[in-house]
């Protein structure tokens, strides 16, 4: 088990900057996700962790001791690639022995812990075979079991579910979340999928154009963003500009054209200033409750199933509302909202 | 990258050293017998015992028509002596010029033997590739070598280093199922032509001794009064072009009318093909090489060889031992073997090659069969012609393929 | 070891991390390229120096122009060029349009495709000489062809030695057909099928398909196999040496004519630097072409 | 109508299966069928038009052929230099090929153009520069030089199939195995050569077939002592002489192997290897 420390890691390829001064912790046994949109870098930095490519600039300390220097085969990492890279031309076992073999263990040890890897992913009837003879899941579970049959200090993971359909890719979250709980490992998880992140972190970090932006627990990015950019990679979110009233035992006033928002505390922010609200749509209410209620018409549903999307025009303002269940409101009807009693202030274009 | 580039390029054509014929003062090659002392009388007894020791001949024979037959010869000549001959079948120019850059950078020369064509010897001998030994005085099988090829080959005097190993003709050759009277004039095969547009075939002289020795026949048709530069041998290179400048006119007035009904071919064994496939009625050959073609099926029965009035020039090629040899003595004993009586015949009966002994009996030897494919012998020795200075057939033949072929 | 690393400034570091790569570039390359600098472009400098009277073999070496102005003014040279130049290009167009044809129906499924898969390889095994031998024996005049024709008092045409090289360009066409088509086919298997039902289901007929659709996707296949193909068959020897009139003679068989029959290694060299110069300014067009033409279909 | 025709239904199917058949045999068959005949024809015999079938057969050439050394020697000639270079030409590849297909290389287009240049050079070319330098070198009409000539251009063919090959090797493969700590031997000798080896047989299949085919270098400088089956089937193609039902024989002498070898490993000779090796420029 170990400690994993990124500091200021940077990375050019030609003149275009792939990371950009990236510094983060992951604690012993942490699941920390790296989010972003493709091209952000995260997978750069995954790699680099993993001794894959070599950082230009900064350092990979693992229990705190610089690593940076070691090829990638002494990194004690153990990568699962979005391709499962696993290798054509060897069976299952093969497959999963590979590792244990690079480190010259005894046929017998191999043998063992290959069995155990193999029942932990469940996969136990299968260790002949070869990879094209396995499903997407089957492949992908044989690129976990490759993982972490050598203990690795690090576990790491490339948008490992990314080729799987929605339905597989959902249980093998929970799957995967549980086995690193369980194997208390440390782990960094890319991904672009943000429901991914949220459900399986412990922290999430979010990337953009090579940089961390931001970073906290699935709760922290999710419900207060501190940056615009979050705020919108992290599913659907209203923006609201206003100007703050006054501050309020932590709590900050917001005037906005749609009525006074209160807003949770953020550094540096002064009475008088023009910020930027973030809050989802879930967090307005239709119907009149306490708070500050507006009428608004409707200019579009969607039926979600889950919940109903609507577009609500007030005041030359639009926003996102979403209703739990479905009760039918048409286009153009009028109808009551109450804005959320606290959002979010994010900063950034 | 580019240094060291033009560092190798240097170090790989850095000239070679020419180097100075090995030997003694009087003859370029090396022997382990006396050389001063070897006459005609003595020959077996001196060069056998020396030549046993030595084996791996390398022969080069440039005759298309021969090589077969040479093959097995070789291999009878191993069987007899012990001696081992890797018999080479060359292009003849090829070889020519792989000896003289041989030759000139110092290195041993791939053959100890050659058999070549007649006008290479000129250049060969000027680059120091044969061994300045008068095999014709030399070689007890040679002593009755016709006296007019014994000691030049196309008006190269080469003093009978250059032992004449084969004698040939230039010949036309005709279907005989179809045509029933041959031309046998140059004015004969002009109205044959007209008559028949497309069915003469003639070797571009460029590319086959068969044109270059029809060029050669016409020359002497048309421009008699040349005939002393013809047979002149000592005329340079620009002489011999004057010569041909001079002599051609009438030639190349005689083709002008003549090329719109023929058609050329740019091999003496495809104006055989033209004439095997109907293509050709008429066709020009070398006698031996439709005899050869003849025994392998490729030639129909029907087809004759006819010689024109006026003559056509008949040839031979002679055979050489390389100077830088160093098996001097087995070579000599081959080249002795390859004018052997039963060679000479051979070659007769097997691929219509004449020889240049005089008195070798060759009559009944050809089987019926084929006699049919040679000329016959009064007709041989009527119009046979010796050929012309080579010289004036090369700048002859350049004027032939400007004027004439690539118009 | 890490602590020595990790004292050298950064900057050191990576130039030491790209020069050691560097080495190992340099390393992995040397044999196959240490191969061919020394075995063709040696030879190559050393044939465009001779060209200009230089390191000349069995001749004083002098720096001369002669040897170009010999070629340039002597019609029997510039013919074969002219020559060359036409059945390169003849063979090109015909083979490109059968083998665009053969490719575009191997992409469509019938019975005992896969034998034809294999059969139409079978020339680019048959050394080209064999497939001079098998051709000659079918479409000379005297061959299979012309015998069949016979009875029927139809004269089948000089198709062999003739001087339109028309016996040169079918034995040449024979050879290069799989060449092309292997190349055409590769690139056409690679175009997806959904684009093509795109256009089925606009409306094209699989005529204007192949026109519209499948020949411009395949173009960078198309250019390069005509390129290679064409400069291929620009400097052929041993096909024209024997399939070929008694004149125009092909660039090739002159140069082998000037080097083997009279050791003439300067003009041989000098046209030979003109065979390379020709196809060196096609190869420089195509790729002037190409990236135009890449761009567009990026 | 059109449809059915062009896109194939059925019929159109099976009109093209007959399309292709017919003209298979047509350009394929019936020659390999005359040239058989040609070798078998009967020298006291003939065969002249107007028969379409020889009137006599006979093994008179191949007896004729085959009692002189030459044939033989050419054949053990071409079976000997063809594994030569082909070894040469997969030692001298791999690592360059290996450099081309994986690394990341400065100078890359200009190294692809000098590999692409024995490719497209005329041979002619070519052979009238090595053949001088192999004249002053000694190398001119020895075994030793035409493996070294004819490796120049087969060498190209190589080295571009094998980096195809190591380029078509998925970057990731080799991250998880360093990844799962392969270091530089073990990874190639577990996971890189394993996937090369289709590509590394259909390359040097090719090139034996190749050497095999290989004309005018190898005529240029091995003539006359080293003569390989093509270059005796030159020669009595009219060449040298032409003599038809000898060049009949050689030809089948020369064809039978490679047609074999090539069917034999016809699942190797994949497209994408054969379109590497001819393919891109």
């Amino acid at each position: 088990m170990a400690r994993l420390e990124l500091r200021d890691i940077t990375k050019r390829f030609g003149r275009a900057v792939a990371v950009d001064r990236v510094s983060v912790e992951v604690t012993d046994g942490e699941f920390l996700t790296l989010l972003g949109p493709s091209g952000c870098g995260k997978t750069t930095t995954l790699r680099i962790i993993a001794g894959l490519v070599d950082p230009d600039e900064g350092e990979v300390l693992l229990d705190g001791k610089p690593v940076q220097h070691f090829p990638a085969h002494r990194r004690q990492t153990a990568m699962v690639f979005q391709s499962y890279a696993l290798f054509p031309h060897m069976t299952v076992s093969e497959n999963i022995g590979f590792g244990l073999r690079m480190r010259a263990l005894s046929a017998d040890l191999i043998q063992q812990r290959v069995g155990e890897a193999l029942a932990l992913v469940e996969l136990e009837g299968l260790s002949d075979r070869f990879p094209r003879q396995l499903s997407g899941g089957q492949q992908q579970r044989v690129a976990v079991a490759r993982a972490i049959v050598t203990r690795p200090k690090v576990l790491l993971f490339d948008e490992p579910l990314s080729n799987l359909d929605a339905k597989l890719r959902e249980r093998l979250r929970l799957e995967l979340r549980a086995l690193q709980q369980r194997l208390g490992v440390t782990t960094v998880y890319v991904t672009h999928d943000q429901a991914e992140a949220l459900a399986l972190s412990d922290r999430v970090a979010v990337m953009f154009t090579g940089r961390i932006v931001e970073i906290g627990t699935p709760r922290q990015v999710y419900r207060t963003p501190r940056v615009r950019v979050t705020a919108e990679f992290l599913g659907v979110t209203n923006f609201l500009d206003g100007k703050v009233a006054a501050v309020a035992d932590g709590h900050y006033i917001v005037q906005t054209p749609l009525g006074i928002v209160e807003a949770d505390a953020a550094l540096g922010v002064r009475v008088g200033e023009v910020v930027t609200l973030s809050f989802r749509p879930e967090d307005v209410r239709i119907g009149r409750y306490e708070g500050t209620a507006i009428t608004g018409r409707v200019l579009h549903a969607s039926y979600l199933g889950s919940v109903t999307d609507y577009v609500v025009e007030s005041g030359g303002i639009t926003l996102r509302v979403h209703e739990a269940g479905g009760s039918a409101r048409g286009a153009g009807e009028e109808i009551t909202i109450t804005l959320p009693a606290t959002a979010a202030i994010v900063r950034g274009e | 990258m580019i240094a060291p580039l033009l560092f190798l390029v240097v170090i790989l054509v850095a000239p070679v050293g020419a180097v100075s014929p090995v030997g003694a003062d009087k003859f370029n090659v090396r022997a382990q017998i006396d050389l001063s002392k070897l006459t005609r009388d003595n020959f077996t007894a001196m060069v056998t015992p020396a030549a046993k020791s030595q084996s791996g001949l390398v022969f080069y024979d440039f005759a298309d028509t021969l090589c077969e037959l040479l093959a097995k010869e070789s291999a009878e000549f191993t069987q007899q002596t012990g001696i081992a001959v890797k018999h080479v079948c060359v292009d003849g120019d090829t070889a020519t010029q792989q000896l003289i850059a041989e030759a000139q950078a110092g290195k041993p020369a791939s053959a100890d033997l050659f058999f070549g064509p007649n006008n290479s010897m000129r250049a060969l001998t000027k680059a120091g590739v044969i061994a300045n030994l008068p095999l014709v005085d030399l070689l007890p099988n040679a002593t009755d070598v016709e006296q007019a090829a014994a000691r030049a080959s196309r008006g190269f005097k080469h003093g009978g280093t250059v032992v004449p190993f084969h004698r040939n003709q230039t010949a036309l050759a005709y279907n005989s199922a179809l045509v029933t009277k041959p031309p046998q004039t140059f004015e004969e095969l002009l109205t044959f032509a007209r008559e028949h547009s497309g069915k003469v075939t003639v070797t571009d002289p460029t590319h086959g001794g068969s044109g270059s020795g029809f060029l050669e026949s016409a020359l002497l048709k048309f421009s008699p009064q040349c005939k002393d530069d013809y047979y002149n041998f000592d005329l340079t290179k620009e002489q011999a072009a004057a010569a041909a400048q001079r002599c051609m006119a009438p030639v190349l007035a005689y083709w002008r009318s003549l090329k719109p009904h023929i058609k050329f071919s740019n091999s003496n064994e495809n104006s055989i093909k033209a004439l095997a496939n109907n293509v050709a009625l008429v066709a020009t050959v070398w006698e031996d090489d439709l005899f050869t073609l003849a025994t392998k099926g490729l030639v129909p029965q029907s087809a004759r060889p006819v010689l024109l009035q006026t003559g056509q020039v008949g040839d031979g090629d002679g055979l050489f031992i390389v100077a830088s040899t160093q098996k001097l003595e087995a070579a000599l004993l081959y080249a002795n073997f390859l004018m052997s009586d039963k060679v000479q015949i051979d070659k007769l009966e097997q691929t219509g090659s004449r020889t240049a002994r005089v008195n070798l009996q060759t009559k009944g030897k050809i089987p019926e069969k084929l006699a049919k494919f040679l000329v016959l012998d009064t007709m041989y020795h009527e119009r046979t012609r010796p050929r012309i200075n080579g010289q004036i057939t090369d700048a002859a033949a350049d004027l032939f393929v400007k004027e004439i072929i690539a118009k | 070891m890490a602590q020595f690393a990790a004292a050298i400034p950064q900057v050191t570091r990576a130039q030491v991390r790209r020069r050691r790569e560097w080495l190992i570039d340099l390393v992995l390359l040397a044999p196959g390229l240490g191969y061919l600098l020394v075995f063709m472009c040696v030879p190559l400098v050393q044939v465009a120096l001779r060209g200009f009277g230089l390191l000349a073999i069995g001749e004083p070496s002098q720096f001369t122009l002669g040897l170009y102005r010999e070629v340039l003014a002597n019609k029997i040279d510039r013919d074969s060029i002219i020559f060359s130049l036409y059945f390169a290009l003849g063979t090109t167009v015909i083979s490109l349009i059968l083998s665009l044809v053969i490719s575009a129906l191997l992409q469509i499924k019938f019975p005992g495709r896969y034998i034809i898969s294999v059969l139409y390889k079978i020339p680019l095994v048959v050394p080209s000489l064999v497939a001079a031998f098998l051709v000659l024996t079918i479409i000379d005049q005297g061959g299979i062809i012309s015998r069949a024709l016979l009875p029927y008092g139809v004269e089948w045409p000089e198709l062999v030695h003739d001087r339109y090289g028309l016996g040169i360009i079918l034995v040449l066409v024979w050879h290069n057909v799989p060449i092309m088509t292997v190349i055409l086919s590769a690139v056409m298997s690679g175009i997806p099928h959904d684009v093509t039902a795109a256009a089925r289901n606009l409306g094209a007929s699989p005529w204007q398909v192949f026109r519209n659709i499948t020949v411009p996707l395949s173009l960078p296949g198309i250019s390069a196999a005509s390129l290679l193909v064409f400069i291929g068959v620009f400097g052929a020897f041993s096909i024209p040496s024997l399939l070929g009139a008694a004149y125009p003679k092909a660039i090739a068989v002159v140069m082998s004519n000037e080097v083997l029959d009279r050791a003439n290694w300067g003009l041989a060299s000098a046209l030979g630097t003109i065979v390379t110069a020709l196809s060196a300014i096609l190869l420089y067009v195509y790729y002037r072409l190409i990236r135009h033409q890449e761009a567009a279909l990026r | 109508m059109n449809r059915t025709w062009a896109m194939g239904g059925t019929p159109g199917r099976w009109l093209l299966a007959v399309g292709f058949f017919g003209v298979a045999s047509l350009v394929l068959i019936i020659p390999l069928i005359v040239g058989v005949l040609w070798s078998l024809v009967n020298p006291d015999v003939g065969w002249f038009p107007p028969a379409i079938v020889p009137s006599s057969l006979s093994l008179a050439n191949w007896r004729a052929m085959l009692s002189v050394p030459e044939i033989g020697q050419a054949f053990v000639m071409s079976f000997l230099i063809a594994p030569i270079v082909t070894l040469l030409c997969a030692a001298l590849a791999l690592p360059t090929g290996y450099a081309l297909g994986r690394r990341q290389l400065r100078a890359r287009r200009t190294i692809e153009l000098l590999v692409l240049a024995p490719i497209i050079l005329p041979g002619i070319v070519l052979a009238t520069g090595l053949g001088s330098m192999f004249i002053r070198l000694g190398l001119s009409h020895t075994v030793t030089g035409v493996v070294l000539v004819q490796t120049v251009v087969l060498l190209p063919f190589m080295i571009r199939i094998v980096a195809a090959t190591f380029e078509g090797v998925p970057q990731d493969l080799i991250d998880a195995a360093r990844n799962l700590g392969a270091s530089p031997w073990p990874l190639a000798r577990d996971v890189l050569i394993p996937l090369v080896r289709p590509g590394l047989f259909a390359g040097g299949l090719f090139t034996f077939i190749g050497s095999l085919e290989e004309f005018v270098l190898t005529f240029i400088v091995g003539m006359p002592y080293v003569q390989t089956l093509p270059v005796l089937l030159w020669a009595y193609l009219g060449g040298r002489s032409s003599i038809f039902t000898y060049a009949a024989v050689v030809t089948m002498v020369l064809l039978v192997p490679t047609i074999v070898l090539m069917f034999v490993a016809e699942r190797t000779l994949k497209q994408e290897y054969l379109a590497a090796g001819f393919g891109k420029v």
